[in-house]
């Protein structure tokens, strides 16, 4: 059994993201073959496109960082549950095209400012990925902005399904913005990035007609410290079944 | 024969193409509402055998190089529905004829993907099979049928290249790859030779389709073709082609194979295949769970559009 | 990697057996805690008991005429798909209760006249363990039957249900009276099979104001080569995620 | 006072048990309701941590532990609700409250289980807490109750030592196994302790439970008495016990811990928790998908009543 354990503090930042990205890419390759309209599944395989390469970017900065302990693939398919730190939120299932674009927007909007940060990283690469990448979450967030007016400001069945998602999923929201001392090493403004998501959340329920869900005081246990929904154990299973039934295959 | 008539038939004879503006006879253009739809139906169901193992694609490039072709193949659809639109049928109704079972697909889409080698021989010898035949279809009588062929070639035959990538890594693999290539090859193999349809002696619409030039090549040539070109394919692999009756025939000059199972062959086409029930289902189902995404974008549109008249 | 190819005769008799009453199982446990009521849950779980049970038991069988190169965890948890040999009809999914009790009838009736001959096989551990099993089966036959004379019986969308349960499972029930060599070197008298499980199916048919569907000459490749629906690796994904991801640990 | 008040007193101060047909107080009544359904709801509502694993289940054995273990809690959950039928509530009226978010349930079945460890923690140390408390119960002041609690002690003993025997599976197997024996019990250790409710000076409804012996003993006595087993068992298994500050007090005869956190526990109680949501909707999911199965059996009796009259 590969142990596969991060220690470099900025490899520990990094690999948030990457298996946030990597988590949502799994979530919306689900929605291949099952989207409202042909032009959506074009669309949605596209976003998951991004989030997959996005993510085997990053890991490959985290490996590198881990003098290549591990490949990028072997920390994808054969770390578990306990040793993955994705942020809840992407983690949620698709209950219906409403939770996919809810989703994907608040996610969007996080996942733009915590690039715009690094996009000025001293870390080269890392710089010119996050360049690239926030042109990938600019053309994201808009889609699913669009669908959030469209859906808020549609039919009575579109705006309830919309709300409730949206209050289910906003429960996953507050831990993105309790920072700790990893984060606030490696991102250049931490207050910042609740100021600005705050004000692009609040752009959207004023143009898509929603509600805002209020916000609480929550326990949800943080997932920098790998803690996560029950949801990820089951994305898992499916995942990293090949690779851990047959440890030996190269694929 | 009336002018109309004449003037399309001198452009058959001519091998040039007819557009959507031209008049054409009744019969070609349901025979290529026939045939268009059908490749359409097929690229959409097509989606959901490689689907099944998109969450379980064993690495991240594998993850990505399935995704991005099952992609491809909703824009195939996208584009060939857009094609048949030129002959005055629209999506929905075409959609509707695949709900009711009156448009078929390719019958092969009916076969369970059962590992991860089946990722490996679908993109191998089912889109193999595929491309030997759009490419005689790069030269069909019907003008925007024909350039979406062209397109559709060159990423078919990447998807190709990347389906037989996969059969090389599990085939030099270990040895529980090696036996998963060799049972995808088994199962796969008869299913892609039908795929070409019928004998020449038995294909309902093929004669007609030659003459309207709908069709290039007969169903016979292009597997003889599909066979002769894969064989040493399979012996590259070192794996071992399911039929002991295909040898080199030094007389011919192509490959012997086999007498196929017709009776299997129309069964699935009939319905009473291993997933035909899945796979229709499968699309009714993300149809009407998501007709309320559909509907509110309807409401939106009728709604912006409302108040930009009345500003 | 442990390769498990099963090569006695009446070892690969018995895992098609054993195989369809895991796999059902796994399917009866999916109803934990999802149930139309309490008591059903308390019945269900029963029903998923009594498979793994019986499951385990002819496992045990299954390993000991192989020479105990496995054990029957082994067996269930280290087979990959193509190794499987299920009856597809226990693939199928909960898609309503319908489905449940539709898949649990139909599978009750065919077990049963297995089992019957299988109670006075010579091999004297089968035929005590295949008395006992048909005590079980009796029970849950009963069990099913009820409900489909309730949901026949009971309400226009319970009756549309069920019937389209049924036709859809129809399709998987052809292959059970296929039966090859190795079927009939164990079964007394396979023709019995087919005629009797005819008189159980229709009997309910007529007790539940059901439509019988038409039997059709299909093709749907046979559960004796370990051929499956795509049911099967999705299941088998969640169910051995834990022995593959860890193959040193003992559970 | 009148004389059933009086007879109710004497009954209680006696010793004796309060059955269904005797007089009690509106809010002894009460009181019995809002404990007995509490405890009826946890049992259903913690099926589901555990039933997320339940097709994961490492083992034929384990498997068959936990789902009888599951199937055992909807067995009390269904002997509860009986009891609080008999303080004249119905289990629709029950459920009711639940999805209303009147009724509480245990507030651990809100944590996630995150690994197969969590199948062990929560055996151990969650059903661990729930004996302690039942035990006592078994002398509770409302009969019905108190011969439940019998029952249903027996269970849960058995859970126990199954939980146990995971953790000891777990602790002393590869060294991946012992790193998630040891998270699981960080992560539901102090959760369990809280379990026990707040302390007593905090406890809103203890003085008069405990004046009418619905409640037996206090809950820091019965805290304290957990953790004074627990410990030991713990160092059994080779763990480590998550908190600094538990040692061996030589002048109180007990372990030491720390403060808890009283705010996560109230926080999670109010509905803010990590699974709080999540679980509400599972059960009320599972009571709306299968509506039309109730109102078919609903139908069918009243179909088979009509009949049965008619003859």
């Amino acid at each position: 059994m590969m142990q596969i354990k991060i220690t470099n503090p900025f490899a520990k930042f990094l690999v948030r993201i990457a298996d946030s990205e990597i988590i949502l890419g799994q979530r919306l390759a689900e929605m291949c073959s099952n989207a409202p309209t042909l032009e959506e599944d074009i669309a949605l395989s596209n976003l998951g496109l991004d989030c997959f390469g996005r993510g085997e970017e990053l890991m490959k900065l985290v490996s590198a960082l881990e003098n290549n302990a591990f490949t990028p693939d072997d920390c994808v398919f054969r770390r578990n549950e306990r040793e993955y730190f994705c942020i809840k939120l992407v983690e949620q299932p698709n209950n219906d095209f409403a939770w996919v674009v809810v989703r994907q927007f608040l996610h969007d909007v996080y996942v733009t400012e915590i690039f715009k940060q690094l996009a000025t990283n001293e870390h080269q690469e890392l710089a010119a990925l996050s360049q690239k990448v926030l042109k990938e979450i600019e053309y994201s967030k808009m889609h699913s902005f669009d669908w959030l007016v469209r859906l808020g400001r549609g039919t009575e069945e579109s705006k309830m399904r919309t709300q409730n998602a949206l209050n289910v999923m906003w429960k996953y929201t507050e831990e993105l913005f309790l920072f700790d001392e990893i984060d606030k090493t490696y991102l250049s403004d931490t207050d910042a990035i609740a100021a600005n998501w705050n004000l692009g959340v609040n752009e959207m329920f004023a143009a898509a007609d929603l509600e805002r869900p209020a916000d609480k005081k929550r326990h949800i246990l943080d997932f920098r410290k790998g803690f996560h929904s029950e949801f990820l154990g089951l994305i898992l299973a499916d995942m990293q079944y090949l690779p851990r039934a047959y440890p030996d295959a190269k694929w | 024969m009336d002018k109309h008539e004449v003037a399309f038939n001198d452009l058959i004879a001519q091998d040039l193409k007819i557009e959507p503006r031209d008049w054409m006879p009744e019969k070609y253009r349901k025979n290529l509402i026939r045939q268009v739809s059908q490749h359409a139906h097929s690229e959409i169901i097509g989606m959901q055998p490689e689907g099944n193992w998109l969450l379980r694609a064993p690495s991240l490039r594998a993850k990505q190089v399935l995704l991005a072709k099952i992609q491809d193949e909703a824009g195939h659809g996208l584009y060939l529905y857009s094609v048949a639109e030129t002959l005055g049928i629209s999506r929905q109704e075409l959609v509707q004829q695949l709900h009711e079972g009156k448009a078929k697909y390719s019958s092969i889409f009916n076969y369970p993907t059962l590992t991860w080698a089946d990722m490996g021989a679908v993109g191998w010898l089912v889109d193999g099979a595929a491309i030997v035949n759009q490419v005689s279809l790069q030269r069909t009588s019907y003008g925007p049928y024909a350039r979406s062929m062209v397109r559709i070639c060159k990423e078919e035959s990447f998807h190709q290249r990347q389906g037989f990538e996969i059969m090389v890594q599990m085939a030099k693999g270990t040895p529980e790859q090696k036996e998963m290539a060799q049972d995808a090859l088994n199962r796969f193999w008869e299913p892609s030779l039908m795929m070409f349809g019928p004998h020449d002696a038995d294909s309902a619409h093929s004669s007609q389709s030659m003459k309207w030039k709908i069709k290039r090549e007969s169903n016979d040539y292009l597997r003889q073709k599909f066979i002769d070109r894969t064989v040493p394919q399979i012996e590259f692999l070192g794996l071992t082609v399911p039929d002991a009756n295909c040898k080199w025939n030094e007389e011919t000059g192509h490959y012997d194979h086999s007498p196929f199972n017709w009776d299997e062959f129309w069964n699935v086409v009939e319905g009473n295949g291993p997933c035909n029930a899945e796979r229709l289902e499968h699309h009714k189902k993300a149809q009407s769970d998501n007709a309320w995404v559909r509907e509110a974008a309807y409401a939106y549109a009728q709604k912006t559009d409302i108040s930009a008249v009345a500003q």
